[in-house]
C-alpha cells in the first residue's frame, strides 16, 4: 500500500554529434566514407538551391505559394539517407530535398506547388506517398503502411516525417498508438522546426520536447540535433535497424529552425523577432557540415565549388523541365476519381467538355 | 443454397473472400475474438487469425487510416466501423485520403478498402447507434456508397465491394440483419456495383428507395395494390454512388409519379438527388410533384420515440396517394 | 459608413461584438499574435489580449471541442477553422455534440457559438484550400449555416450569428475577401438569419446562389439583360439552413424557371434540395426542368484547372438558357 | 555533443491505500470523519444495489441496454467525493453513481438507458453534462470547460471520466493536450477497467500505465488503485486542490475491473476467463471498505444492514418514480432542435403530427 513513483520502461534521450563549429565528437561519429558524405553533402546543397530559386520563382509568379525548408537541410536528407529503396517514405510538404533523394523527379516538387497533380504522382518505382497538406493527417497512414509490412512479413520499413505542430493533432497521436500497438516498422520523425505558423513550439503542447510523447505509446523518443546531419544520419539509421529487426517504432524529434517564413503567404515579422533568427543562423546546417567535411580532407573549398556549380545545373535543368510541363490539362479532370468513369461522371465530363468547346471557340473568335 | 440472414450471408462474403485472396484482412473492433458485435465477423478470427483479423484500438479515425494505409501498401482491408454514427470520427480520413489517392496521384496510388458499417433505427439503441447519414458519402467525390436491403444482395454486394479497385462504404441495415431470410448461393456472387433493381413492376408510381426502408417499401407496394387497388413500381437502388438513374428514369417516365423513401434526414438527402435528376430528365412526364418520405431534420430521437420517427408503409402509402391523388 | 472589403467587415463586427459583450472570445490557429492568415481578426489580440483571443494548438477537432466545452460553460467562442478544408477533422464533434446538446438535454445547455471558416475556390492554393462542402452542414440537423456575399452582408450576418443562441457554421468566401467594398455602417447591423434577398428583381427566370457564387450571378444576371433581353431575378440565400424557402418559391412561381448555382459538388448539393423545394412547392408553375450550375463530382482540382472547373457567369447564362429554350 | 537521457520534470506515481483486508496505510490514510465515511460507504452501496436492479430490468425488458458499473464502485464515489457544487462534471457513462452524487435523479439513470432524452437533461442547480456515448467524445468538451473557467478567472475545478479504450481516441489525446497548454483546471480520470468491450488494455496501447500518457502533454499522472475508495479519494483531492490553484491539469488512472459484460448486448465468455473474473472478485471495493468501517469502528454490521435497506429504499422509490415517467412524447420531438422552430421544421412537425393523429384514430377505431 505504498505511494512510490512508477519506473517507466522507456526513457527518453538527447543527441548531437556536431557541433556549430564543425566540430565532432568522434565517439559518436558515424562511419561514412569521403563519398557517402559527399552524397550527402551534395543533396543538402541541392535543398537549399532548389529552396531559393523556388522562393524567387514565387516572387516573380512562376510558381504558387509554397513552403520553404530553409534551415531545415541536414534534418530531411539525415532522416532520408538510411530509407532503402524498397522501404517507404511518407514525407512531410517541407522537405523536397527528401523526396528528390527518394527519386521524385525536381520538376514535380515544382509541378506540386504550381497546382498540378503531376506533382503528386509517385513516380514509377519509388514506395512514396505524395506530400499530404492537412496537417497531421499522414503519420497514421504510415502507421497503416508498416502495419501492412509487419502482417506480410517483410523486412520493409516505412518513415514518415511531420512538424512540431502537427503533433497536436489527434491523428497523429492515434498515429503512435497504432505503430506502438502492432509493433509495427514505424519510424516517426518530427521536423521540430519551432512554429506552426506563428504558434511557437512552447504554445503547442506543454511537454517540454516532442520526443517524451512517446512514452505515452510505450516506446522510445529521442531528441536530437536536426542542423546536424550525423547526428540525424546516427539516430535514424539507428532506429531503421530497430524497425527492420521487428522491434517496433520509434519517435525521432527533430530539433531544428524554419530560418524562413512558413509560406511564401506568411510575414514571420509578426510573430518572432530577427535576433532569434540570427542566432539561429549560427547553426547553420550547411556551414558547421562544410566545415566537418575540410577539418576531415573529404573535401576542399574548390570541390564544395564544384558541387555548388553542379547542382546549378541540375536544379536549373529541372526548372527547365517543369516550364515545359506546365500545360493545363482540363480534359483530364474526370478520368481519376474512379478506375471508370461512372455513368453520372461521363454525362458530367461531356457536359465540361462542351463548355469548354465553346469558351475555346469563342477564345478563338476574340 | 442455404437459407441466410444478412448476418449469416455477409459472414459468408467474408469467408469466401478472405479464403481467395490473402490480401483481404479485416480490422475494427472487437472483430477479433469477440467476432464483431453484431457476430458479422463470426469464425474469421479463429480461422484466419491474428495477422488477418485485427482487433483495432478505439480510434475510429485510425482505423480508417491504417486501413487506407495498408490498401496502399497492397491490401485489401475490408474496415468495420462498429455503428455508422462513429464514422465521423475518421471523416477527414474519409474526404481527404480514402476518396482522394487515385485523383491526387493519377491514378497510380489506389485505395481498393471497404469501410462497412452498420446504420440505420429501429432496434432500441441509445444515442448515436441510429443513424443514416449516407448523404455525406454521396456528395463525396471518390466513393462508392453500397447499401443493401436484403442477405441475398447483402453477400453479393459485399462481395462485389471487396474487389472494386476503389474504396467503398458499404453500409449495412442494422434492423434487416436478423429479419428474415433468403436464400444465397453456396458459391460466391457478385452483383454489379451501380444497378438498380426493379423489385416490383408496375405501372400507376414509382416507390425509389434502399437498405434499411425497402421493406417498408414493398410493404407500402403491396398495400397500395391490396387497398387502393394501385400498381406500384418499386425500385431498390443498391448503389446510390453512383447512382443508376437511367432505371430511376424510365420507371418515373413511365409511371409519372414518384415517391422517395429514406431514413436520412430530408434536407440534402438522397431524396433531394433523386428529385433533381428526375427534375432533369424526367421532367415532361411528371404528373404530380415527387414527394419525400424520409426522415425529419431533427436529430434521430431517442429510442422511446424512434418508431414515429422512423417511415413505416402507412406512411408511404400516404405519400403515394397524395402523389395520385395530386 | 465606411468603404470596406469583406474582411474589413468581417473584422469590424468581431471588433464590436467583442466590446459589446464580453462572453465573447476567439479561438483559432495564428488567430491572435498572427491576426489570422486572411487577418480577419486583426488587431483584435492586441486589444483584447490573449485571455479573449486564444491562439489554439494545431487541433481542429480540439478548438471545435473545446469551443463547444466553452459555450456550455457560458461564453460565446467564435472559432475559426483556417480553412474549411480542415473542418473534418472536427466533423464529429460538431455532429455528435455541437449540434446536439440543446435537444439532447431538452434545452437545459446550449452551444451558442460560431464556427467561421474562409471555403472556396479561385485562390490559386494547394489541394484542401478550395472546398466548398457546405452540404453538410446543411444535411445535419441543429446547425445553422450562414454564408454571406459582400462586406455589409458578411458583417451583419455575422453579428447575427455571434448573437444567435443555436451553433453557427459560418462559411466566409475568400475570393470575396478583398474583391471589392461595400458601404458598411459604423453602428452595429444585424440581419436576420434565414433570410434570403432578392439583389435583382426579374420576370423571366429565378438565379439562385449564395456565397462565392453570388458575384458571378449576379453578372449572369446583367449578361442575360444585356446579351439576351432576358430580365432574371437574382436570389441570394445568405443562410442555407434554415432556407428561404418562400422566398425562392415565390419568385419561381412567377418566373416559372430556375437555375440554381454553387461552386459544391452537385450531388447532394444545395442545388439538389433547392429543387426538391421547388418540386415540392411550385410543381405547377415550373415550365422547364431547373437546371443546376454546381461543381462537379470530383475532387476540387489542383489550381491550374481551377478556373474551368469554377461555374462562371458564361456557364450561368449557358444554363439559364438552355432553361430557357426548353 | 552528448548523447545522454533526458530529465523529465514529471514523473508517474503510484498509489494504493487500502488493501483488499480491508488493510489501511495509515501513513496516507486521508482524514474523513464518521458520517463522511458513510457517506461515502452508501453512495456504494446505491451504485452496486442500482446496478443489480437494472441488470434485472433489462433481463425483463422494462428498460433497455445498459452499461453496468459493478466493480467500479469505489473508482466512481472516490473521485466524484471532493468536486463541489459549483465545479462541473462531464461524467461517462459508466458512473451512475457519481452522477447520483452529484444531483441527477435516480430515476434519469433510467430514463436514459430506456430512450427518453429526459435522462440526458441536467437536472437544474447541477452543473454536469450528461453522458455521452461517443467514446472518447467528452473529455474534450471538459477541457473546454476548464479553459472556460481560466479565462474568467473562477476558482472551479471540471472533472471527466472516461475508460481505459478512451485514450486511444484522438480526442482525448488533444484534451489532455489542451489542458495543458492552458493549464486549464482539469482532473482527467481514466476508468481504467481493463476491457473497451472485448479488447483488453494491453492491447490497446503499448504503454505499461495509462497514467504515463500525462507526460507527453507535460503533467503529472497517477495509477491509483481504483478499488480502494481512499486512495481515490486522497488522489482526486490533491488533483482537484492543484487545479483550484491554478497549476492545471492531471491525469489519474484508476486502475479496476469491469465485474460484468460490458453493456446488457455483450458475452465476456468470449472473451476473458472466469479465473480472472474470480481473482477480481477478491478485490472488490465494497468488501475491503466494509471492513475499514468496522475495524475503524465508523459501523457495525447492525449499521451497515441500515444503510443497505435504506439504499434498496431508496432505489426503489426511484423505479417507481421511473416507471411514471415512461410516457412518450412524440409532439415534443421538434421542439429542442433550435430555441426557436424554424419554418422547415415548423412544416415538417405539422406533417408529423397529421400523421400520428391519423394514426391515433386509426388506432382507436380498431
Ligand atoms: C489539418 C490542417 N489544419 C491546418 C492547416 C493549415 N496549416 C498549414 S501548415 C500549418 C502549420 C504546421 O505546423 P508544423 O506541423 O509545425 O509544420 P511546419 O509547417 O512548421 O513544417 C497549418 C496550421 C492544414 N494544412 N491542415
Ligand atoms: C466513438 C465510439 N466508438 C465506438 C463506440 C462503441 N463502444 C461503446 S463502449 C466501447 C468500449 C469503451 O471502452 P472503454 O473506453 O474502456 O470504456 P468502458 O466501456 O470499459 O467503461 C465501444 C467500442 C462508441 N460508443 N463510440
Ligand atoms: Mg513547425
Ligand atoms: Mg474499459
Amino acid at each position: 500500500m505504498p505511494r512510490r513513483k512508477l519506473k517507466l520502461q522507456h526513457e527518453v534521450e538527447e543527441l548531437s554529434i556536431l557541433d556549430v563549429d564543425g566540430q565532432v565528437d568522434t565517439a559518436l561519429e558515424p562511419a561514412l566514407n569521403h563519398d557517402e558524405l559527399l552524397r550527402i553533402y551534395r543533396a543538402m546543397v541541392l535543398t537549399r538551391e532548389l529552396d531559393d530559386r523556388m522562393l524567387k520563382m514565387q516572387r516573380q509568379g512562376r510558381i504558387g505559394t509554397f513552403a520553404p525548408c530553409r534551415g531545415q537541410e541536414a534534418t530531411q536528407i539525415g532522416y532520408i539517407y538510411p530509407m532503402q529503396k524498397e522501404d517507404w517514405v511518407v514525407p512531410s510538404y517541407r522537405a523536397p530535398g527528401a523526396q528528390i533523394w527518394r527519386g521524385w523527379h525536381l520538376e514535380q516538387i515544382l509541378l506540386f506547388w504550381n497546382g498540378y497533380e503531376e506533382g503528386a504522382r509517385t513516380p514509377e518505382g519509388v514506395n512514396d506517398l505524395p506530400v499530404a497538406i492537412p496537417v497531421g493527417s499522414h503519420p497514421i497512414l504510415a502507421a497503416g503502411i508498416g502495419m501492412g509490412m509487419k502482417l506480410q512479413g517483410t523486412k520493409q520499413v516505412v518513415l514518415t516525417a511531420f512538424g512540431d505542430g502537427s503533433t497536436s493533432e489527434g491523428d497523429v497521436l492515434e498515429a503512435f498508438n497504432f505503430a506502438g500497438v502492432y509493433q509495427a516498422p514505424v519510424v516517426f520523425v518530427c521536423e521540430n522546426n519551432q512554429y506552426a505558423i506563428s504558434l511557437p513550439r512552447a504554445k503547442q503542447t506543454r511537454a517540454e520536447t516532442i520526443a517524451q510523447k512517446a512514452l505515452a505509446f510505450g516506446y522510445d523518443g529521442i531528441k536530437v540535433d536536426g542542423n546536424d546531419v550525423l547526428a540525424m544520419i546516427v539516430v535514424t539509421t539507428e532506429a531503421v535497424n530497430k524497425a527492420r529487426r521487428g522491434d517496433g517504432p520509434t519517435l525521432i524529434e527533430a530539433f531544428t529552425y524554419r530560418m524562413q517564413m512558413h509560406t511564401t503567404a506568411d510575414d514571420p515579422k509578426k510573430y518572432r523577432s530577427d535576433e532569434e533568427v540570427k542566432e539561429w543562423e549560427k547553426k547553420c546546417p550547411l556551414l558547421r557540415f562544410e566545415k566537418y567535411l575540410i577539418n576531415k580532407k573529404a573535401a576542399d573549398e574548390k570541390l564544395l565549388q564544384e558541387i555548388h556549380q553542379d547542382v546549378i545545373d541540375e536544379v536549373q535543368a529541372g526548372l527547365e523541365r517543369f516550364e515545359k510541363c506546365c500545360v493545363p490539362q482540363p480534359d483530364k479532370l474526370f478520368d481519376y476519381t474512379y478506375a471508370q468513369l461512372t455513368p453520372e461522371l461521363q454525362a458530367q465530363k461531356e457536359e465540361f467538355l462542351a463548355i469548354l468547346a465553346q469558351r475555346d471557340s469563342r477564345n478563338r473568335k476574340h | 443454397m442455404a437459407e441466410l440472414t444478412m448476418v449469416k450471408a455477409l459472414n459468408l462474403a467474408l469467408h469466401q473472400n478472405m479464403e481467395a485472396d490473402p490480401r483481404v484482412i479485416i480490422c475494427g473492433q472487437d472483430v477479433g475474438r469477440d467476432e464483431g458485435v453484431f457476430r458479422v465477423t463470426e469464425g474469421l478470427y479463429n480461422r484466419f487469425g491474428e495477422s488477418r483479423v485485427l482487433d483495432s484500438p478505439l480510434a475510429e479515425a485510425g482505423i480508417i487510416a491504417t486501413s487506407i494505409g495498408m490498401a496502399l501498401y497492397g491490401l485489401r482491408p475490408i474496415a468495420e466501423i462498429q455503428f455508422s454514427g462513429f464514422i465521423y470520427q475518421g471523416f477527414h480520413q474519409i474526404e481527404q485520403h480514402m476518396a482522394r489517392f487515385r485523383n491526387r496521384t493519377r491514378g497510380r496510388l489506389t485505395v481498393p478498402m471497404v469501410l462497412r458499417a452498420p446504420y440505420g433505427g429501429g432496434i432500441r439503441a441509445v444515442e448515436h447507434h441510429s443513424e443514416s447519414k449516407e448523404a455525406y458519402w454521396v456528395h463525396t467525390p471518390g466513393l462508392k456508397v453500397v447499401i443493401p436491403s436484403g442477405p441475398r444482395a447483402a453477400r453479393a454486394l459485399l462481395h462485389a465491394a471487396i474487389s472494386d479497385p476503389d474504396p467503398v462504404i458499404f453500409y449495412e441495415p442494422k434492423i434487416l440483419y436478423r429479419a428474415f431470410r433468403e436464400e444465397v448461393p453456396d458459391e460466391p456472387e457478385s452483383w454489379e456495383i451501380g444497378k438498380a433493381r426493379i423489385v416490383r413492376p408496375g405501372n400507376d408510381i414509382t416507390l425509389i428507395s434502399y437498405g434499411s426502408t425497402m421493406r417498408v417499401t414493398q410493404e407500402a407496394g403491396d398495400d397500395l395494390a391490396d387497398l387502393h387497388n394501385i400498381d406500384a413500381e418499386v425500385i431498390d437502388l443498391m448503389t446510390i454512388k453512383p447512382m443508376d438513374t437511367d432505371t430511376i428514369v424510365q420507371s418515373v417516365r413511365k409511371t409519372g409519379r414518384a415517391v422517395v423513401i429514406h431514413e436520412g434526414h430530408r434536407t440534402c438527402g438522397v431524396g433531394a438527388e433523386i428529385i433533381a435528376r428526375l427534375n432533369e430528365q424526367a421532367f415532361d412526364y411528371l404528373e404530380a410533384p415527387i414527394r419525400r418520405v424520409t426522415g425529419y431534420d431533427i436529430h434521430f430521437p431517442y429510442f422511446s420515440c424512434e418508431q414515429v420517427y422512423l417511415p413505416d408503409a402507412e406512411r408511404i402509402v400516404r405519400g403515394a396517394m397524395d402523389t395520385l391523388n395530386y
